[in-house]
């Protein structure tokens, strides 16, 4: 098996009997980029949540690079090669960007293991820091709190944390949320760079920049997968105008 | 933005200055008598603290404030009933040259304040914790012990028993080392005398209910009910055991259940208890005339046990100290460790060398109602045993 | 950022002024009030490390105290094990029990491990009440603590005693600088900031929780054990929740999070209860009213006083 | 069968202490701390009626009104300006007033022990099964039951319970529909310090009226709210009962292992059901 | 006569700006559609109208008073109804329960329960259930209803056709289009244009917190395809 293929069978995720996801089955094939687009609460978040293990699920199974990571909790998954990004900003406050990316770079590096020593010895750390910082566009903010960032900064950000243990497998939850017009051109841009060589899942509202970006696109709705395949063909797809449009069928 | 700044630099700048307060606010004067008053002060025993206070400075105030010749200063302080504020304060006082530590009300800071007395050299006198490892033999040269031990208290207890014709006691007991000890002595030698123990139950400190323990005491055929607690668990047993009229045909009694503090506290459930008494001021005799008369002149209440034994125990140190004529505190031990006192509240105390343990007579009584100017509820004393019969030799 | 920096000295002299001063004061009332404050700083700086650092408030802290404070009381008197290593094995003790609590305690988060937290350390305080006895000394405790034997040095003068006092406080601040500075502790601090990005990054939120709770447990056996021996006494009164209490509310008016602050705190709350208590009865109100004002108005206490980083839209 | 008549009214003595607790953890998130310190002041505020006007009725009755307007006091001074901060500081801030609280009454009432008589009509005992049943312990009974079908009536019956749970399900949706969200809060604030207060007063009788006894009882109420699960009234029932009748078998066979028998129950219910015995999600009263 | 406008207003969520100087009207009997993407801003118009969402410039006017410092509670009784996204039915209410606190705490009007359950009965027959045990249609009505009791003079409605089954969409659609027919003016946002295209007489479209396009349904309709790129795939 390559490096980045992530598959579901029949996954099922329900919160006090309400069905989120509801049997999803797909082989999502390494280095494509993946656009998941449906109207809320069509359960995108939650098919996340199932793939990095923040869901419990309660049937069925997830594969990651041929391997069953069903019941794999959240670090163990990452360490086996996947990276995420969240719809919510999470990123730490009170720490400078550095060293948010610091944090990431230690764990996917050394797993804390020289842990005595003081966080900035570690040149291979504050490289590899660095250089995502260089990635995402940040390197002028390196030293400024994280929180005080603007909000289109800290979606990068957030990407950038998702990017440091070189995932082979990303998952970006709506990295475009709240940013403003006149930044989803570099956002985009952004996108663009980090997704090369990567398995790539991206929730995205921006229609402009999931057809532009993406190899394909995967519809859902209700908790179940409504039609997949290249952004010319969902758009042709009549069951997806409705969907969106609200056409009558 | 800049009120702000200015309030945080000037609340640094406060904190930073009280830093080496305390250095130039204690200042310590060699020139009086310094007596370190380690006491409760607050929490459920405050409230002996304070009598016990009372009755020390009616003890200095009745000698002129004076003690060889130089002023007597006390220091009062809270040890909130804990041990290690006792001895942090202690600490603090005895480096300001105090020559007597007095207290502390619990047993387990008393114990504490005993460890630093015995390695400081610091005379040390308790007048309320009853815990009988306080005045073991051959144990600490610069404690002393004016007041009942719980091992004489209980030996009370078995000569009530006795007199009284008790035949069956069902015991509860505070699931605590000196109380479970103090039962075990009892009940070997009431078994001695014949008298069945026909239950105990080992009841946690601070226990709030007893209904279960009343009810199988009720239901027992005891004509005895032994209470081997003290302080809150006595009165909420009483007050517990009224509501079923367990005194109507049981004898309630035990080691120091009921005075008039206690009393008041349980209402008219205490009424009958049977109870040992340390002090009481009733005592007939002149000396306790004396501080009763002078007590109530300066309190308008009549003296509670804390208060009388207080009282007794740091004149009975006067009296003794003074009488040597000295400034050395070993003089002071070893006079004090043999003494006599003929003048106490309680008539006659005797100091015991081998323990520091004063031995002394016995005091019991019974909860009554009383007329004004007396409390509601006061003890009368109904019998009175002599040393002899408590103390066993050392 | 200088201004921070300016602030971390300044609370750093304020420490290091307490801390000389009572090598050269005779006077002992001050070497006895500064001894205390260090010991009950170390325990505070441990404890910060769960409750400010990893952000677990533990109501159960004074179980890990008093269990250090018993291993070095047991071992020395029963066993006859020096003073160093009972001082060694006190932190075992503490963090040991730390671990078992966490196996409980770490099931859940938030206000429920405070609340189990403080379930727990009150049954050892039970226990060590009465049915541990035999070993504790029950209620009564155990008088004659010993304190160090070494190198010919009279450490039951409290001027000497001092200095051993002040040698473990600097080494336990400097470990603590050391491995909150390490990307362990960066590690603990990105728990409490965010744990689902922590999980997400490769961290195993759960072990980092337990570790520092067992590190703040051996800090907490190791201030217990001083104590015990600064007081040459111990009851289980050390293990009842008001101890967790206190070292909460020093923690929180130092201000929680930061290294120096504790130790700030406990100054502030050893001196207030020493100057209040000797002007009125009332002086744990006055400290609740102070400890009310400073949760509502000052976030980050002292500290936050010195480093001015107060968030502005905190105050009103 | 005396022991289930003895146990009952432990059992009803534990709710009600723990209500008020459980209530306002149910419905605000907040653990209140104070709550011990309540139950004392309202126990002192009983005997000071109780004292002045010799009736045990009239401080039943208002000792708890005066209480609640202390917390009231309590919520609208302080809790209510760290609501939208994590909940470690709203306990903080409870944990700050026992200190207050405590040195207040101390202030007030001064270090004697208090007493507050059994009510006249339940000073006689009553035969049953075999026993001489203290009166007062039935009225407990009695009494813990109305109080826990009258909180079962306001919480699951009446407009204003309906309101409460609103404003504690959704509270902006609630805010949309006109409820008065700040308002609503401080009256659950105030009914739990009412609730405190009642146990405080019924207690009275039973026990000796002293500084400490808020300290001692918290324990408790912590034990029972836990067992019941954070917030739940009903478990609260389910869990006094628990503990009342484990403790009333424990007097009666190993009275010395009473203490650590409720906390073994504790950690029993951790072990397997972290959320408590009684945690349904949903309905909370 | 305008019933309700927002005046150039700015939103932010923390340090993320959701609305730029957003200006929106509403006009007696109207039944007026915000449309657009998902995170277009168009939920957060609607919080900023019934207050949950406090604007940091710009006027809140209703009936040509400035309202702006008014908090949800004070709207509500002014006359506003807010049916929101995700329902928000009170999961430890009753359904019936769930219809009575609007009822207890809204103002009296021509709708009462009786009303109500005549025209959605099924509410009648889950009366005594949990609110959350029922089906995302039955929520619906019944988060509809709620507001409805409270007898507002503009019901604020934010995706109520989402996730519904097409035959029950047309069903709420009528109801809709009923309850304006009594007087009451609606504020609808949607998603697609399924919906507004049945209901509305003017619309807005939303997209990054500004609004990009305005004008009636017919003007809609004759830009359709310049307006489907702003909400479309």
């Amino acid at each position: 098996m390559t490096a980045g293929s992530l598959s579901c069978n029949d996954i099922q995720v329900s919160f006090s009997g309400l069905k989120a996801v509801n049997g999803v089955t797909f082989d999502f094939q390494p280095g494509q980029l993946y656009g998941i687009i449906g109207p809320n609460g069509a359960g995108k978040t939650t098919l996340m949540n199932a793939l990095s293990g923040h869901a419990k699920l309660s049937g069925g199974q997830v594969m990651l690079d041929g391997r069953d990571v069903t019941g794999l909790s959240v670090h163990k998954r990452t360490r086996i090669g996947l990276g995420r990004s969240f719809q919510i900003t999470k990123i730490f406050a009170g720490m400078s960007v550095l060293e948010n990316l610091q944090l990431a770079a230690f764990a996917h590096l050394y797993r804390l293991q020289p842990f005595w020593l003081p966080a900035g010895r570690f040149p291979a750390v504050r490289e590899r820091a660095e250089s995502v910082l260089e990635e995402i566009g940040l390197t002028v903010m390196a030293h400024r709190p994280a929180e005080t960032l603007s909000h289109g900064d800290q979606r990068a950000l957030e990407v950038g944390l998702a990017l440091l243990s070189n995932p082979s497998v990303l998952l970006l939850d709506e990295p475009l949320a709240g940013v403003g017009h006149d930044q989803i051109g570099p956002a985009m841009e952004l996108i663009k760079r980090i997704v090369k060589g990567r398995t790539v899942l991206l929730i995205e509202h921006n229609m402009d920049v999931v057809m532009r970006v993406s190899s394909a696109l995967v519809v859902m709705v209700q908790g179940q997968i409504l039609a997949s395949g290249s952004p010319e063909e969902i758009r042709a797809n009549a069951e997806v105008r409705a969907a969106y449009l609200g056409e009558e069928e | 933005m800049k009120r702000r700044n200015f309030l945080r630099s000037a609340g640094a700048l406060t904190l930073a200055s009280t830093l080496p307060a305390p250095m130039v606010l204690r200042a310590a004067t060699p020139e009086d008598y310094h007596i370190a008053g380690i006491l409760s002060f607050s929490g459920a025993y405050g409230l002996i603290g304070n009598d016990m206070r009372k009755g020390a400075e009616l003890a200095v105030a009745m000698r002129g404030g004076e003690l060889l010749g130089k002023k007597v200063r006390f220091s009062w302080e809270d040890d909130e009933t804990k041990p290690q504020p006792a001895v942090q304060k202690a600490s603090r006082l005895l480096a300001e040259g105090t020559q007597l530590m007095f207290g502390a009300v619990s047993s387990a800071s008393t114990l504490a304040l005993q460890s630093l007395s015995t390695q400081r050299k610091v005379p040390h006198l308790v007048t309320i914790s009853a815990d009988d490892s306080i005045t073991k033999m051959d144990g600490a040269r610069y404690s002393f012990r004016t007041s009942n031990t719980l091992a004489m208290e209980m030996n009370m207890c078995v000569e009530f028993v006795k007199k009284r014709g008790i035949k069956r006691v069902y015991a509860v007991t505070a699931d605590y080392q000196a109380t479970r000890s103090a039962f075990d002595d009892f009940a070997a030698k009431a078994k001695a005398a014949g008298v069945e123990i026909v239950g105990n139950d080992f009841a946690p400190l601070g226990n709030r209910d007893f209904s279960v323990i009343i009810d199988k005491m009720a239901r027992s055929d005891a004509d005895g009910i032994l209470v081997v607690a003290t302080g809150n668990d006595g009165v909420t047993f009483c007050k517990q055991a009224g509501q079923v009229g367990m005194g109507q045909n049981k004898v309630l009694f035990g080691p120091v259940l009921q005075d008039e503090i206690f009393a008041a506290a349980t209402g008219e459930a205490a009424l009958g208890v049977n109870s040992g008494v340390r002090y009481h001021f009733s005592l007939d005799n002149p000396a306790n005339a004396e501080f009763v008369t002078a007590y109530r002149d300066a309190n308008g209440d009549y003296p509670s046990a804390f208060a009388g034994e207080a009282f007794d125990g740091l004149r009975w140190w006067m009296d003794v100290i003074e009488a040597t004529d000295s400034w050395d505190v070993e003089t002071w031990v070893d006079a004090f460790e043999t003494s006599v006192y003929e003048n106490s509240v309680e008539g006659r105390k005797e100091m015991r060398a081998c323990d520091h343990q004063a031995k002394q007579v016995g005091l019991w009584g019974e909860v009554v109602k009383g007329e004004a100017p007396l409390p509601d509820l006061t003890m009368k004393i109904t019998e009175e045993f002599s040393a002899n019969s408590l103390f066993s030799d050392c | 950022m200088t201004r921070r920096i300016i602030g971390q000295a300044l609370m750093g002299i304020i420490i290091a002024v307490m801390i000389i001063v009572p090598f050269f004061v005779q006077d002992e009332q001050w070497v006895n009030l500064v001894s205390l404050i260090l010991i009950w700083a170390l325990f505070a700086i441990g404890f910060d490390l769960v409750f400010g650092v990893t952000g677990m408030l533990s109501f159960g802290h004074a179980a890990l105290f008093g269990a250090g404070g018993y291993a070095l009381t047991i071992l020395t008197l029963s066993y006859g094990v020096g003073f160093i290593p009972g001082l060694f094995a006190a932190a075992i003790v503490g963090a040991v029990l730390a671990y078992l609590m966490g196996l409980f305690a770490l099931r859940v988060s938030g206000l429920f491990f405070a609340l189990l937290t403080l379930a727990l350390a009150q049954m050892m305080y039970i226990l060590a009440s009465n049915k541990l006895r035999a070993i504790t000394g029950g209620l009564d405790g155990i008088p004659g603590v010993p304190r160090p034997d070494l190198f010919g040095i009279n450490f039951y003068d409290n001027h000497n005693y001092y200095g051993f006092i002040v040698a473990v406080f600097l080494i336990g601040l400097a470990l603590m600088a050391l491995l909150r500075g390490s990307p362990f502790g960066r590690a603990l601090r990105a728990v409490q900031a965010n744990d689902v990005r922590a999980a997400q990054l490769g961290y195993n939120v759960h072990s980092l929780r337990q570790s520092a709770f067992i590190v703040s447990g051996a800090y907490a056996g190791v201030a217990g054990a001083l104590l015990a021996s600064l007081i040459f006494y111990i009851s289980p009164q050390m293990l009842h929740w008001s101890t967790s209490g206190d070292v909460l509310i020093m923690t929180v008016l130092g201000g929680k999070g930061t290294l120096l602050g504790p130790i700030l705190g406990v100054a502030l709350f050893e001196l207030l209860k020493e100057e209040l208590s000797q002007i009125t009865q009332y002086w744990y109100g006055i400290l609740g009213l102070v400890f009310i004002f400073a949760t509502i108005f000052l976030r980050n206490g002292i500290a936050g006083m010195f480093q001015g980083d107060q968030d502005e839209g905190d105050m009103q | 069968m005396s022991i289930i008549v003895i146990g009952l009214s432990l059992s009803f003595l534990l709710f009600l202490l723990a209500a008020g607790l459980t209530l306002i953890f149910g419905m605000l998130g907040v653990i209140n701390f104070a709550h011990g310190a309540l139950y004392m002041l309202g126990a002192f505020v009983g005997y000071q009626i109780v004292h002045m006007t010799g009736s045990f009725w009239l401080g039943l009755l208002f000792a708890p009104l005066i209480v609640a307007c202390v917390g009231a006091l309590i919520e609208i001074l302080a809790l209510k300006q760290v609501y939208d901060r994590d909940h470690i500081f709203q306990l903080l801030l409870t944990f700050g007033f026992i200190l207050v609280i405590d040195d207040a009454t101390k202030m007030i009432w001064g270090f004697d022990y208090k007493q507050v008589p059994t009510p006249e009509i339940f000073m006689a005992p009553i035969s049953m099964f075999g026993s001489q049943i203290p009166s007062y312990r039935l009225f407990v009974i009695g009494f813990g039951a109305a109080v826990s079908l009258a909180l079962f009536l306001l919480l699951d019956r009446s407009k204003w319970g309906m309101i409460i749970r609103a404003a504690s399900s959704d509270p902006e949706m609630a805010q949309t529909l006109g409820v008065n969200v700040n308002r609503v809060r401080t009256g659950v604030f105030a009914l739990g310090a009412y609730l405190a207060a009642l146990g405080g007063v019924v207690s009275a009788p039973l026990v000796p009226i002293e500084l400490g006894m808020g300290f001692s009882v918290i324990i408790d109420c912590f034990v029972v709210v836990i067992i019941g699960g954070l917030g739940n009234i009903r478990g609260a029932i389910l869990a006094s009962l628990l503990l009342g009748m484990t403790r009333a078998a424990g007097y009666t066979y190993a009275t010395e292992w009473v203490e650590l028998l409720t906390f073994a129950l504790l950690i029993g219910t951790l072990m397997f059901r972290p959320a408590g015995l009684f945690s349904t999600k949903g309905r909370s009263a | 006569m305008k019933l309700l406008a927002l005046e150039s207003c700015n939103v932010t969520y923390g340090k993320a700006q959701a609305l730029h100087s957003v200006s929106i009207e509403v006009a007696q009997g109207e039944v007026v559609s915000l449309i657009g993407r998902n995170g277009a801003g168009k939920s957060t118009i609607l919080k900023t109208i019934i207050g949950l969402k406090q604007p940091v410039s710009g006027r809140r006017v209703w009936k040509g008073d400035d309202v702006t410092a008014r908090l949800p509670n004070q709207l509500g009784r002014l006359g506003i109804g807010y049916v929101p996204e995700d329902r928000r039915i009170f999961d430890n209410l009753t359904v019936h329960e769930n219809l009575r606190i609007a009822t207890v705490m809204g103002r009296t009007g021509a709708w009462t329960e009786t009303r109500i359950f005549e025209m959605f009965p099924v509410l009648l027959d889950r009366a005594s259930q949990a609110g959350n045990t029922l089906s995302g249609g039955e929520q619906q009505m019944l988060a509809i209803s709620r507001a409805l009791l409270t007898n507002p003079e503009l019901l604020l409605l934010d995706e109520p056709t989402e996730g519904l089954a097409p035959l029950i969409v047309d069903e709420l659609v009528d109801s809709m289009r009923r309850i304006n027919e009594e007087g009451m003016t609606l504020l609808l946002v949607e998603q697609n244009l399924r919906v507004p295209m049945k209901l509305a007489h003017r619309q807005y479209v939303v997209d990054n917190g500004t609004v990009q396009w305005s004008g009636t349904t017919a003007d809609l309709l004759a830009n359709r395809e310049e307006i489907e790129k702003l909400i479309s795939v």
